[in-house]
C-alpha cells in the first residue's frame, strides 16, 4: 500500500529530474509571467505592491495548469497509465501519489522562490508572510483540483487548453480567498478566517478529489 | 469385499479431488460479451472459457476487435452486454484480486520513454511486490539487452523497446498473460524464445492469450483458436 | 428498479416518452411567451425610476432563474448518472447544458444591457454579475469536455463528473465572489436590492418566468431526443425510425 | 396600454438601443440554439443513413480482388 | 508551391476544426487569464483601466504561447513532420504557413474577442483602437517567434514549459513597445512611432523566421 | 559486306544505348556508409547499390541499425562518414530533387490522428502534386478499408492505421521506395497483397529497400540481402 505510494512517487521523480530542465520549468514559467507584468506596468512601486499578491496568485495558478499536463498525458500515451490501473492498489490511492509528486515539482519550488518576487514587486514583510502561507495551503489545492481537470481531457488528442477551461473556474475562489488574505494582511486586518477557509477546502479536495480524478481517469481511459 | 470398500473409498476420494480441482482451478469465462464501439457492433455474444494450462489465440482480420475484447476482459472498458468470470467471480465487481493475476501488455508498451531499461523493470516488480527475488540484470540479459540496463529507453530501437516491455513475463506470477500482438517489431531468435516461454508458461498452469498476425513456429500445434469475424450488416443489436 | 428494466426498451421508451411531451412543452413556451411579451411591452407601466428601461427584467431575471435552474437539472442528473450508472440520466446533462449556457449568456448580455444606462457602465465586477460569468464559463467547460470525447457514453460520464465537481465548487465561488466585493466594494456600485415591483409589473414578469421554464424543458427533451438517437444509433428501432419518415 | 403610438413604444422612453438590444440579441441566441438543435436531429438521421448505406457498401466489397 | 502552402493550412485547419473545441480554446483561455486578474484585483476601474493593456498583452501572450505546442507536436509524434520534410518543397515555405494557420487560430479570434475585454477592464475607446492596432501587429511576431521555439523544442519529449521559458524573454520587447504604445494612445500622445518599430519587428521576424523555424526543426527530427 | 555494316552500325546503336541506359538508369549508391549513434558504431564502411528493378531488404536483428540505416539514407540525419548519391548526385546537396523520388515509411506512420482516411491521402496527394488522376475512394477500397473512409483514424484499429499508410504505395510515382517494416500489424491477407504490390513496383522498374522480421511468401526469392551484424567492441571509428 504505502510501498506502492512511494514507489509511484519515486518514478514520476525520476522521470522528472532524467529531463533536468523539467524541474526548473514551472518555477522558471512563474518567475518569468511575475517579471513580466513590472515591464509593462513600467516602474510604479506603489502600483505594483497594490497588485502583486494578484499577480503572484495569478502566474502560480498558470504555473501549475501549464505543468498539469505532464502529469498523466505522458503516462497516458506510452500506456504507463493502463497498467497503472490494472495494479491490484486502489487507482485513488495511487493517484494521489502523483498528484504528491506534481506539488513537490511546482507547489514547492514556487514556495521557494516566492521570497525573491517578494522583493522584486516591493512586497513589506506582513504581507510577504500572508502571501507564503496562503500559498502554502493553496498550492495544495490547485494540485488536487489541476488533477481532476487533467484525469478528464487526459485521453483527449488535443486536452491541452480545454483543461485551462475546466480547471480555470475551478481554481477561482482559491485565488479569490488567497488574495482576500493577502489584501487584509496588507492592511493589517486579521486573516486567520480566511485562511482557515482555505484550509477546510484542501481538507475537502484531499478527501474528494482523489475520487473524482480516479473516476475520471477510468472514462478516459477506456 | 475389502477391495470393494476401498475401491469405493479411493474412488470417492478422486472424485471428490476432481471436483475440489474444478472449483479452485483457474479459469475465466467469457460469458455473451458483445462489443459495441462508436456504434458499430464488433462482436456479439461470444462465450468461450479458458482454463489452466491453455494457450488461445484471438484470430481476426484487422479491426475485428480483438483489442477491443483485451480491454473488455482486463475491464478497462466495458461491455454492451455479457459478462466476465475469473474463478467464478465478476472481474468487474471484483476487479482488485482479479487484475493482481493478470498481466496485460497491449499495443501500447506502457513503459517509459525517460527511464532506463533497468529502472522500468525495477518500477513494474516493486508495483507487483512479487518475484522480488529475480535478478533484473539476469532478465535483460534474456531479453537480449545486455549492455543497454542504462540507456534510456527512449534511445533504444523499436524492437529493443519491446522488449523492455516483454520483460515483464520473466518477473511476474500472473497466472492469466493477455498479449496483443506481444511479437511485433521482435526479430526472429526473439520469437522463438518468446514461444517457448509462452509454451513453458502454461505447462506450469498458466492461461495464456494472445494475437498475432506473423507465422509462428511451435506455438501453432498448441494454441485453441477464437476465430472473430466481421459481423454482416444485419446484426444489429 | 431501474437497472431490471430491460436493458433495450428504455431508451426507445424514453425517447418516445419525451416525443409525447415535447409538443406540450412548446404549446406553453408559446403563449406564455406571448402573453407575457405583450403585457411586459406594451401594457406594464413605466418604472417611475428606470422608465422603460426596466422592461429588460423581462427576459434578464427569467433567463438568469432558469440559468440556475438548469445546473440544478444537470446535478441531478449527474449524480443519478454517476451513483446508479443509468445512461440516460447521463444524457440528460449533456441535454441540459448548451440550453443553460445560453440562459446564462443571455443573463449576461441583457444584464449589461440594463446596466450601462443604470450604472454606466456595461460591466462592474459586481459578486452577481461575477458568479454568473463563472457560470457561463463552468457551462462552457462542461460543453467543451463532452463534445471534446468521441464515445458519447464516455463523454457522458467525463461530463457528469464535471457536473458534480461543479457543484460543490459553485457554493463556494458564489460566497467567495459575495465577500470579495462587499469587501473592498464602496460606493461605486449602484447595488440593486428587491425592487418594490407593482402587481402590474410583476404578473407579467412570472408568465415570463413560466415561459422561460418551459422552453427550457421544450428545448431539453428536443436535445435530448438527439442524445438518445446518437448513442443508439446502432439499434435497430433508430434505423427503422431513420428510413420510415418522420417520427 | 403604456404607449400611444407605434414610434413611441419603439423609442422606449429614450432607452431603445439598450431595450431592444436586450431582446435583440436574447432571441437571436435562442433562435440559434432552437435551429442548432434541430440541424442536430437532421445530421443524426443522416448519419444513420449514411451508415447503412456504409454497411452495404462493405458487404459488397467483400469478395474484391487484389484488396489489403 | 502556392498550392502546398495551401494544402497545408487547409489541413492543420480541418485537423483543429475537428475537435471543434479547439478553435475556441485560446479564445477562451485569453477571455479568462483577463478575468483572472479583476478578480484578484477587487472592481477598482480606475486601477484596472491603469494596467489592462498590460493585462490583455500579457493573457495573450500566454494563450498564444499555450497554443504553439499544438503547432507542430502532434506532427513530430505522428511522424507528419518528417514526412513534410521529405516533399519536394522548400521547408522554409511550408513552416510559414503552419505559422500562418497558428495565427488563424490563435491570433485572430483574440483581435475578434478583445473588444468585449476592454469593457471587461473599462477601457475607453481611444485606448482600445491602440490596443487592437498593437494586437494586430503582435500576436503575428508572436506566432513567428513561437515557431521558433516550437521547432527547436518539438524534438524533446518535455518541451511544454521549456518551450515558455525560451520564448517569454523573446516575446519582451514586443510587450514593452505594445504597452507603450497604449500607454501613449491613453494620454493622448502620438503613438505611431512604436507602431512602426512594431511593424519593423513583423517584417524581420516574416524574413527571417522562416529560415530559423526550417532550421531548427531539422535539427529537431534528426 | 553491307551486312557487316549494318551489323556493326546497329552493334554500335546497342552499346549507345546501354551507355545511355546506364547513365540514365536510376540508381542509389551508398558509399562507405558509417553511423554513429550516441557514440556507438552502428556499421562502418557500408558500400551498396540499389538499380531499377531491385528490391533490397536490410536484415539484422533488433537495434542493429535498420532504421538509422534508412534515416541516413533519405538524409534525416546525417552519417558520420561517406555518402549517398542518387543518380550520382550526392542526395545531401541536391535533396530537393531525390525527396521528389523517394516514399519513405517509418515507424511512425506520418498520418493525421484528427483526420479521416480519405482526408488523409488527399493532403498526401495534393503535397506530391503526382498521381491527381487516383480515385481516393478506390484506393481505400484496395487497402480493406471501404466503410471507413470517413472515419477518424484515431478511431481505427492498429493494423487499420497502418492500411491508411500504406495505401500512399497506390498514389505515387516515386521509384525508390524505404519501406521500413511495412507489414507489422497488418493481418495474412494484407501482406499478401503488399508483397505483390512490391514485386510489380520493382518489376515497372522500381527500387524497393525494406526490413521485416516477418517470413514473407513470395518475396524471399526475389529479394537481394543487407545483412547488419553487431559490430564488435573493437570497431571503433
Ligand atoms: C451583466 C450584468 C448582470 C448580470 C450578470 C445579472 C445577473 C443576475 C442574476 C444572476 C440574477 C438572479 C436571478 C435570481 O435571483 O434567480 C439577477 C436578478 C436581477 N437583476 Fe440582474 N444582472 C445584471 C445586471 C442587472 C442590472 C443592470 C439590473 C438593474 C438595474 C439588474 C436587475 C436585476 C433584478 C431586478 C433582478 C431580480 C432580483 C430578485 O431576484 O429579486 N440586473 N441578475
Ligand atoms: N533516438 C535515438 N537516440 C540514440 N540512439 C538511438 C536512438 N534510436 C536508436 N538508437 C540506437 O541505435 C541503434 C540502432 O537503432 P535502430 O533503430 O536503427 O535499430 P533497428 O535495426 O531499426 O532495430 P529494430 O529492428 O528494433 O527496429 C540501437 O542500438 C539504439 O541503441
Ligand atoms: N479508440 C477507438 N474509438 C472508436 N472505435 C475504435 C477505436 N479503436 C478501434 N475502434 C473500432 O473498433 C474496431 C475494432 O478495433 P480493434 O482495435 O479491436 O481491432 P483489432 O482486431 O485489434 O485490429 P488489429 O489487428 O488491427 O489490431 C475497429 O473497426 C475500429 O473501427
Ligand atoms: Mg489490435
Ligand atoms: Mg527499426
Amino acid at each position: 500500500m504505502f510501498d506502492a505510494f512511494i514507489q509511484v512517487v519515486i518514478k514520476d521523480l525520476k522521470t522528472a529530474f532524467r529531463q533536468k530542465s523539467d524541474i526548473l520549468n514551472p518555477v522558471w514559467f512563474f518567475i518569468i509571467v511575475v517579471t513580466l507584468f513590472p515591464l509593462g506596468i513600467g516602474s510604479a512601486p506603489a502600483l505594483l505592491r497594490r497588485i502583486a499578491p494578484d499577480i503572484i496568485w495569478v502566474a502560480a495558478l498558470l504555473a501549475s495548469l501549464l505543468s498539469f499536463e505532464r502529469l498523466f498525458k505522458d503516462d497516458f500515451i506510452d500506456g504507463t497509465l493502463e497498467q497503472l490501473m490494472l495494479t491490484p492498489y486502489s487507482l485513488a490511492w495511487l493517484v494521489s501519489a502523483k498528484v504528491f509528486t506534481h506539488w513537490l515539482l511546482t507547489g514547492l519550488p514556487i514556495l521557494f522562490v516566492s521570497p525573491l518576487l517578494a522583493t522584486f514587486l516591493s512586497l513589506d514583510m506582513t504581507t510577504y508572510f500572508a502571501l507564503f502561507l496562503t500559498l502554502l495551503i493553496g498550492t495544495p489545492i490547485l494540485s488536487l483540483l489541476g488533477g481532476i481537470g487533467v484525469a478528464l481531457t487526459v485521453g483527449l488528442r488535443k486536452g491541452g487548453i480545454l483543461l485551462s477551461l475546466i480547471m480555470l473556474p475551478l481554481s477561482i475562489p482559491i485565488l479569490i480567498f488567497s488574495t482576500m488574505a493577502i489584501d487584509a494582511a496588507g492592511y493589517g486586518q486579521p486573516y486567520l478566517g480566511l485562511l482557515a477557509l482555505l484550509g477546510a477546502m484542501l481538507l475537502g479536495a484531499i478527501m474528494f478529489a482523489p475520487f473524482a480524478i480516479a473516476a475520471s481517469l477510468r472514462v478516459s481511459v477506456s | 469385499m475389502v477391495n470393494i470398500k476401498t475401491a469405493l473409498f479411493f474412488i470417492a476420494l478422486l472424485i471428490f479431488y476432481y471436483l475440489f480441482v474444478w472449483l479452485v482451478n483457474l479459469m475465466l469465462n467469457c460469458k455473451n460479451l458483445t462489443c459495441v464501439r462508436e456504434g458499430n457492433v464488433l462482436f456479439k455474444n461470444l462465450t468461450f472459457n479458458v482454463q489452466a494450462g491453455d494457450i488461445f489465440q484471438i484470430e481476426g482480420e484487422n479491426g475485428v476487435g480483438k483489442t477491443s475484447l483485451f480491454r473488455l476482459i482486463i475491464g478497462l472498458s466495458l461491455p454492451y452486454s455479457g459478462e466476465i468470470l475469473w474463478q467464478k467471480k465478476n472481474t468487474v465487481s471484483d476487479s482488485g484480486s482479479f487484475h493482481q493475476k493478470l498481466l496485460y501488455l497491449g499495443h501500447k508498451s506502457g513503459i517509459k520513454a525517460d527511464l532506463t531499461a533497468f529502472e522500468n523493470l525495477q518500477y513494474f516488480q516493486r508495483m507487483h511486490q512479487s518475484y522480488d527475488g529475480v535478478d533484473l540484470w539476469d532478465v535483460l540479459a534474456k531479453v537480449g539487452l545486455v549492455g543497454y540496463e542504462d540507456v534510456i529507453i527512449g534511445q533504444l530501437s523499436a524492437g529493443q523497446q519491446r522488449r523492455v516491455a516483454l520483460a515483464r513475463l520473466w518477473i511476474n506470477d500472473c497466472p492469466l498473460w493477455l498479449l496483443d500482438e506481444p511479437f511485433t517489431t521482435i526479430d526472429k531468435s526473439g520469437v522463438a524464445v518468446l514461444e517457448k516461454l509462452i509454451v513453458q508458461h502454461a505447462k506450469n498452469g498458466g492461461l495464456v492469450m494472445f494475437t498475432t498476425h506473423q507465422e509462428l513456429q511451435i506455438l501453432p500445434n498448441l494454441v485453441s483458436k477464437v476465430v472473430l469475424t466481421k459481423l454482416e450488416q444485419a446484426h444489429y443489436v | 428498479m431501474w437497472k431490471w428494466l430491460h436493458p433495450y426498451a428504455k431508451a426507445q421508451k424514453s425517447y418516445q416518452l419525451s416525443g409525447k411531451l415535447l409538443p406540450w412543452f412548446v404549446g406553453l413556451t408559446t403563449t406564455t411567451s406571448i402573453i407575457g411579451l405583450v403585457w411586459g411591452l406594451l401594457f406594464a407601466p413605466p418604472d417611475y425610476q428606470q422608465g422603460d428601461s426596466f422592461r429588460i427584467i423581462y427576459i434578464h431575471v427569467p433567463a438568469a432563474m432558469m440559468a440556475m435552474a438548469a445546473y440544478v437539472m444537470m446535478a441531478i442528473g449527474a449524480f443519478i448518472a454517476l451513483v446508479w450508472q443509468i445512461r440516460l440520466a447521463a444524457m440528460s446533462v449533456a441535454a441540459t447544458a448548451p440550453v443553460g449556457a445560453v440562459f446564462t449568456f443571455i443573463a449576461l448580455v441583457t444584464g449589461a444591457a440594463w446596466g450601462k444606462p443604470m450604472w454606466g457602465a456595461w460591466w462592474v465586477w459586481d459578486a452577481r454579475l461575477t458568479s454568473e460569468l463563472i457560470l457561463l464559463f463552468i457551462y462552457m467547460g462542461i460543453i467543451g469536455l463532452y463534445n471534446a470525447f468521441s464515445d458519447k457514453v464516455l463523454a457522458g460520464r467525463a461530463a457528469s463528473i464535471l457536473t458534480l465537481v461543479g457543484v460543490i465548487n459553485l457554493p463556494i465561488i458564489h460566497y467567495s465572489v459575495v465577500w470579495w466585493s462587499t469587501l473592498h466594494q464602496g460606493a461605486t456600485i449602484i447595488k440593486f436590492g428587491k425592487p418594490l415591483i407593482a402587481p402590474e409589473m410583476l404578473w407579467p414578469l412570472l408568465i415570463m418566468i413560466v415561459a422561460f421554464g418551459a422552453f427550457l424543458c421544450a428545448l431539453t427533451l428536443m436535445r435530448f431526443r438527439n442524445e438518445i438517437l446518437i448513442r443508439e444509433s446502432h439499434r435497430p428501432w433508430v434505423c427503422a425510425l431513420v428510413t420510415g419518415g418522420d417520427k | 396600454m403604456a404607449f400611444h403610438s407605434l414610434v413611441g413604444f419603439l423609442h422606449m422612453g429614450g432607452y431603445a438601443f439598450y431595450v431592444w438590444l436586450a431582446y435583440g440579441i436574447a432571441m437571436l441566441s435562442i433562435v440559434i440554439l432552437v435551429v442548432n438543435t434541430l440541424m442536430e436531429t437532421h445530421k443524426i438521421k443522416r448519419f444513420v443513413k449514411k451508415r447503412m448505406l456504409r454497411d452495404k457498401r462493405i458487404q459488397k466489397a467483400q469478395k474484391m480482388e487484389g484488396a489489403l
